[in-house]
């Protein structure tokens, strides 16, 4: 004989400000084998747990359903509760009436009143029909794959490498080092970005755990937490990474150029290139696209002058299929267009430049050699003038986001501005200061201060060329008036958005992403790093902008998480997968065919005596519980635990019988 | 190509050659304007600041005939284009606003009327390629500077068919035409035109700032594709220079004229001698009269 | 510098304009973008950026007293360039119409006695007749010799053609009367 | 009649729109309280048996909402449902009842205001509709 408690959660005054919860309870105790309703303020709290399992003694309960929040927030945690209890956790369920019921009918108590207690009625009918389920266990395979070699996936790589597993990073671009490597100097403390960046990219190519792939995709992921298999393509690169010493020298005689995408397009590489001077691996790739061998069939100035014949112009693509067990994405962010704002002239006017393009130019390594020189002449220029929030803060543009960084950026390179030449003007058009990390108002201060930038509250309306000068339409807000200046640069700030094949990426590791594109983590506060796919981790600017230092700590955080997966040689994974009723199964193979897993194979069995049928069986250690082939049956003969025909019937009798 | 002809009221008074020169240009393009019998004014500026739901009604009367006769509309004034492609939208869009613009008329406007401005006609339908097989005499050496004033690229709602800062169609035009057209930053400033009569001082101003610039990028002449633009930069021309005691001097065409004249149009018959600011001295000194 | 009284505040003019414009002026978190592009910024007090604030607060003597929404030339740039995408000029237009619909007086007289004669002639002609426009705008503002230079050379360039039609007058009277009553 | 109130099933997938429809919750957006919702680990799971029991029990009208296509969490559960739902929807005539009482979307994790629009819809077009008579 079923004896069902159910225990209603005021959740403070989040549900029993609108749900009237003593009328729930009434309601509840009415309901076929409820042995015993109950009311406390907060479930999930300590107190809240020992009067479940309190009562679970007292009214010698075998099933439990708590109406509080949604299962997605504190179903584990009751289940472990209600376990101590010695109930099995699958003799647990949940009705949700705070996230869809209190807080979305808020202005209709006595429905929403209604509502809590139908929706307790529908957990009652299911966890009726609930059966005992225990856990499958899944063997670990302790090696991690990390994705994008910026720094956020060094600093992953770095931790796991220390850990003792390993680790293999997969970067697009032919060398690690991503955003980071183009700054030129970090905010608040002014440390030169290249300098604190290097050693860690030398350590990773160091560290005898890590294993780098450069030019090179992820392409596909199969498998779950613990076990993933992962295709990874290896794009031809035309250079033997063995034998090349990165002597350079194929890059000095090669006699084609185009603009370079390290330096922004602001200088010129050529076709045999590696990004940028302190490149790892130091191995230079051939850029088919502009290659005048790949063009025009002659040329192989790069063969001929290359002292360790390291040129195979007939390199192909390779694929490589690897096992991991957890996979940290750190694919990072590309930076907002410019020229969707036409008003501001990027991209028509040369002395217009992306904060990106300005970094390029004050690097020392960069295509002016660490000079500022306004581009449409190389003169240096006296007035200039940054602009924040560009793509940012802008429903008109779709970018409803704040870009996090750009305060703080835009005050590091007015600093470096007034650094390099000292009799420059710098104004800074802003809406808000965002100085909220540690030493970031105090560096603000400094600007306006110590290098008396000015600073005017306000966005500007429009930019256009007069003479040699660009002339720029603002405002100051605080003063009340229209500002004109005439400048000689204009910076636009970058905001940072998602990296342009960020949806293709989410889709080939299921992970959701939100309306902006950006990767969704579990929890916005509580599971910051993790995703919804078990074994797949979240670091840096993919979930989101993010400044150096968050970064450095969302790597660690994931690369913890990783470590804390693989100290267990086996995990535990959810038992709500198929079943086949062998004696129904027709054979049909429909299930086998539309499986996302290839969980199902077909196997002979002895169904009557003597009798022997081709039937479907479901490899528990791959199923996923997904239930297609279950919707997809023509016989019902396979069904889904934990979400059978006879539970989602309950809950539909619940829901339509008044 | 026919098309339901809205001229507004300036192309029956102040702007009678813009009317002429338009009928010319798009006879010679095989496009045919029907007048809409019976217009009334489009209620322009003044009645969308007094009264909200005439501001919509006035146009949608004009556009009833354009639905039972199936015909998209050409307006060459931008304020009445404004107008009457703003009423489609808001009534297309809004419900409410359909049911009550409907009982103000007596009948039912469905805003589903293709509303275009005569540039957009002309580029759009008839194409620039046809346009330089109908040049008979290029406008060589003239620099021309496109206006295109506010309405006719603003809001981003209503005009739709160019970028809306830095528009690019009518220099385009220009350059079909085999004149230079002027790189400038005032092609979309706003004129004033609003205030011409009521705040005479801030239209000066408004209009000095237009000249000026296509002044200072050394320009020949101005060329709009609005009867109120026109009737600023040309009719107050002499009036500014007074009162910034400057000299422009500078002829204000309309495309129309300038399309005209390229085919090989009279210049009497383009009614360019109907403007305060004398065109022939430029003309004749480029040798294009 | 002056005291804004929060309780002396009342959001009766914003509402209205915020019901006749369709816009919520909480919408504009104040980044100046539009006064930075207006072209008559210069002439107003308060410049588009303030006044939506003083409608936010709802200073209702502020708003009575301030010339921007007068000024306001209809010229879109800054509905066109908002970030919030805030129909700027609609806000400034429902205003004006809140004034007309004798909330409160107009504060520049020369420009709303323009738009009621412009109003009355279309609401009478069909087709406004300009040089009835010229003369009664010069004649009910007191300035009865603007432009009258203009005037001669205009004619004689045929850009003033003295006639007086009328054009669908009964059917424009009818949508001024319906709609007056809404 | 006066009181009738529409009685609507929502089938939601745990990843995509149960996860809309809490973030709908987290950001305090209003919907009717007609809808109950029946989570399922995936729109894939969805027999059309189920919608068809729905209005034989006397559901006024049916909702099954699941991530878009591309971003199911197995892969492709959804697209299997999506070709189940245009077959479903053929056969209800046939059993009587009218299909535009059955309805289908995409919601995602991020699209908490999208599902109260989705149900505001889903409402108004029952209550228009009136109730199932059987």
């Amino acid at each position: 004989m079923a004896r069902v408690g159910v225990f209603i959660c005021d959740c403070g005054v989040n549900i029993a400000s609108t749900v009237d919860v003593p009328k729930v309870v009434e309601y509840a105790m009415t309901l076929q084998k409820v042995a015993i309703a109950k009311e406390y303020k907060y479930m999930c709290s300590d107190p809240g747990q020992n009067l479940i399992l309190d009562t679970i003694k007292e009214y010698k309960l075998d099933r439990i359903v708590v109406s509080s929040c949604s299962p997605r927030m504190h179903e584990l945690t009751f289940r472990i509760c209600v376990n101590k209890g010695k109930i099995n956790p699958y003799y647990f369920e949940m009705a949700n009436i705070r996230e869809q019921c209190s807080w979305v009918h808020q202005k209709d108590k006595e429905a929403a009143t209604k509502k809590a207690m139908k929706l307790t009625e529908i957990a009652v009918a299911k966890v009726l029909r609930n059966e005992p389920l225990f856990p499958l266990y899944s063997p670990v395979i302790k090696r991690a794959l990390v994705i994008g070699g910026g720094i956020a996936g060094i600093q992953a790589s770095l931790d796991l490498g220390d850990a003792g597993h390993e680790t293999v990073i997969v970067e697009r671009e032919s060398s690690i080092g991503g955003r980071m490597s183009q700054l030129d100097k970090t905010f608040p403390t002014l440390d030169c970005s290249q300098c604190i960046l290097s050693p860690k990219m030398v350590a990773v190519a160091q560290n005898k755990n890590i294993k780098i792939y450069t030019y090179a995709e992820v392409e596909e992921v199969q498998g779950y937490v613990g076990n993933f298999t992962v295709k990874i393509r290896k794009k031809a690169r035309y250079v033997d990474m063995v034998k090349c010493t990165g002597c350079g020298v194929c890059t000095q005689k090669c006699p084609a150029k185009t603009s370079s995408e390290f330096n922004e397009k602001t200088g010129d590489r050529k076709a045999i290139y590696t990004p940028f001077p302190q490149a790892v691996p130091n191995v230079p790739v051939i850029d088919k696209n502009n290659c005048i061998y790949f063009l025009k069939g002659k040329c192989k100035v790069c063969e001929k002058f290359c002292p360790s014949n390291a040129i195979i112009y007939n390199q192909e693509d390779e694929v490589v299929e690897e096992k991991f067990g957890a996979i940290v994405v750190a694919t990072g962010i590309d930076i907002y267009d410019h020229s969707n704002y036409g008003e501001y002239g990027y991209g028509k006017y040369k002395n217009v430049l992306s904060g990106l393009q300005f970094e390029r130019m004050v690097s020392s390594s960069g295509p002016t050699d660490g000079h500022i020189l306004r581009p449409s002449d190389q003169e240096e220029p006296k007035d200039v003038v940054f602009i924040q929030c560009v793509g940012a803060r802008d429903p008109s543009k779709g970018q409803d986001y704040c870009a996090r960084v750009c305060c703080m950026w835009t005050a590091k390179q007015a600093i470096l501005l007034k650094e390099h030449l000292p009799n420059s003007r710098a104004y800074i058009f802003y809406i808000d200061i965002r100085a909220f990390g540690k030493g970031y108002e105090e560096f603000v201060r400094r600007a306006q201060v110590d290098y008396q930038v000015t600073y005017l509250r306000g966005r500007v309306s429009r930019i256009y060329e007069k003479g040699k000068k660009l002339r720029v339409l603002g405002t100051d807000t605080l003063a009340g008036g229209q500002v004109e200046i005439d400048a000689d640069m204009v910076i636009l700030a970058d905001a940072m958005v998602p990296k342009y094949d960020s949806v293709k990426v989410a889709q080939t590791l299921g992970i959701p992403y939100d309306t902006y594109r950006f990767f969704t983590e579990l929890h916005p506060k509580l599971a910051p790093v993790e995703t919804v796919t078990s074994g797949i981790f979240l670091a840096g600017a993919c979930s989101g902008p993010k400044d150096i230092p968050d970064t450095v700590a969302q790597a660690g955080a994931a690369a913890a998480k990783v470590c804390a997966l693989f100290s267990k040689d086996n995990i535990e994974i959810e038992p709500t997968i198929a079943q086949v009723n062998f004696s129904l199964c027709s054979g049909c193979e429909t299930c086998k065919l539309v499986c996302p897993f290839n969980a199902i194979e077909m196997r002979e069995r002895e169904i009557r005596r003597g009798v022997k049928r081709s039937i479907a069986n479901v490899i528990e250690s791959v199923c996923r519980g997904c239930g297609t082939c279950v919707g997809s049956c023509y016989c019902k003969a396979i069904d889904l635990r934990g979400f059978r025909d006879k539970q989602i019937m309950a809950e539909l009798e619940a829901v339509c019988i008044e | 190509m026919k098309f339901a002809y809205f001229p507004g009221c300036s192309l029956h008074s102040t702007a009678k050659e813009y009317d002429a020169s338009t009928k010319f240009v798009c006879g010679r393009l095989g496009i045919e304007l029907v007048e809409i019998p019976n217009w009334v004014c489009c209620g322009a500026t003044p009645i969308h600041r007094t009264n909200a739901l005439a501001s919509i009604a006035l146009p949608a009367k004009n556009l009833l005939w354009a639905q039972t006769e199936n015909l998209p509309v050409a307006a060459p004034c931008s304020e009445c284009f404004s107008r009457l492609k703003l009423a489609n939208l808001e009534v297309a869009e809004n419900e409410e606003l359909k049911k009550n613009v409907s009982e103000v008329l007596g009948e039912t406007y469905e805003g589903n009327v293709d509303i275009y401005h005569l540039p957009q006609v002309i580029i759009e339908k008839i194409g620039l390629k046809e346009i330089e097989k109908k040049v008979a005499k290029k406008l060589s050496g003239l620099k021309i500077a496109s206006y295109y004033g506010c309405l006719l690229t603003r809001p981003p709602k209503v005009a739709t068919f160019d970028r809306i800062e830095d528009p690019q169609f009518l220099d385009n035009l220009v350059l079909s035409l085999g004149a230079e057209s002027v790189n400038w930053a005032y092609k979309t400033e706003c004129c004033g035109a609003t205030f011409s009569l009521s705040k005479k001082e801030l239209v000066l101003k408004l209009t000095n700032d237009i000249l000026q610039n296509a002044y200072d990028e050394k320009a020949d002449c101005i060329m709009v594709a609005c009867p109120l633009c026109h009737s600023n930069l040309d009719l107050r021309q002499k009036e500014v220079e007074k009162k910034y005691k400057v000299k422009y001097n500078l002829p204000v065409f309309y495309f129309t004229q300038l399309i005209g004249l390229s085919m090989g149009a009279d210049i009497r018959g383009l009614g360019l001698k109907r403007h305060m600011v004398s065109a022939e001295k430029l003309l004749s000194s480029k040798g294009l009269i | 510098m002056k005291w804004i009284i929060l309780k002396d505040t009342d959001k009766k003019i914003t509402g209205e304009v915020e019901k006749i414009s369709g816009q919520v002026v909480a919408n504009c978190y104040q980044c100046g973008k539009c006064t930075a592009g207006c072209p008559l910024a210069y002439a107003m007090d308060l410049g588009p950026t303030r006044f939506i604030r003083i409608l936010q607060l709802g200073v209702t003597e502020e708003i009575k007293k301030s010339n921007t929404p007068w000024f306001c030339i209809s010229c879109e740039t800054c509905t066109t360039r908002c970030p919030r995408e805030i129909d700027i000029a609609k806000l400034m237009d429902a205003t004006r119409i809140v004034s007309q619909n004798g909330e409160f007086k107009p504060r520049e007289l020369r420009i709303a006695i323009f738009d009621k004669i412009f109003t009355k002639l279309v609401e009478v002609f069909g087709r406004p007749p300009e040089f009835l426009l010229g003369a009664l705008n010069n004649a009910l503002t007191f300035n009865l010799f603007k432009d009258v230079l203009l005037f001669p050379k205009m004619f004689i360039k045929g850009k003033l053609p003295i006639s007086f039609s009328r054009v669908n007058s009964k059917a424009v009277q009818q949508i001024f009367e319906k709609s007056k009553s809404r | 009649m006066n009181n009738w109130e529409p009685n609507i099933v929502g089938f939601l997938c745990n990843w995509c729109s149960y996860a809309g429809a809490d973030l709908t919750g987290l950001s305090r957006k209003e919907y009717p309280a007609n809808i109950k919702i029946i989570k399922l680990p995936c729109t894939g799971r969805m027999d059309p048996m189920f919608i068809i029991e729905a209005f034989k029990l006397g559901a006024d009208g049916v909702l099954v909402s699941g991530c878009h296509p591309g971003d199911c969490h197995y892969n492709k559960g959804n697209l299997y449902w999506q070709r189940r739902f245009l077959v479903v929807s053929e056969l209800l005539n046939n059993f009587g009842i009218d299909k535009n009482r059955f309805f289908a979307s995409w919601v995602s994790a991020s699209e908490g205001v999208k599902f109260s629009e989705v149900v505001k819809n889903v409402t108004e077009k029952i209550r228009e509709l009136g109730p199932l008579t059987k």
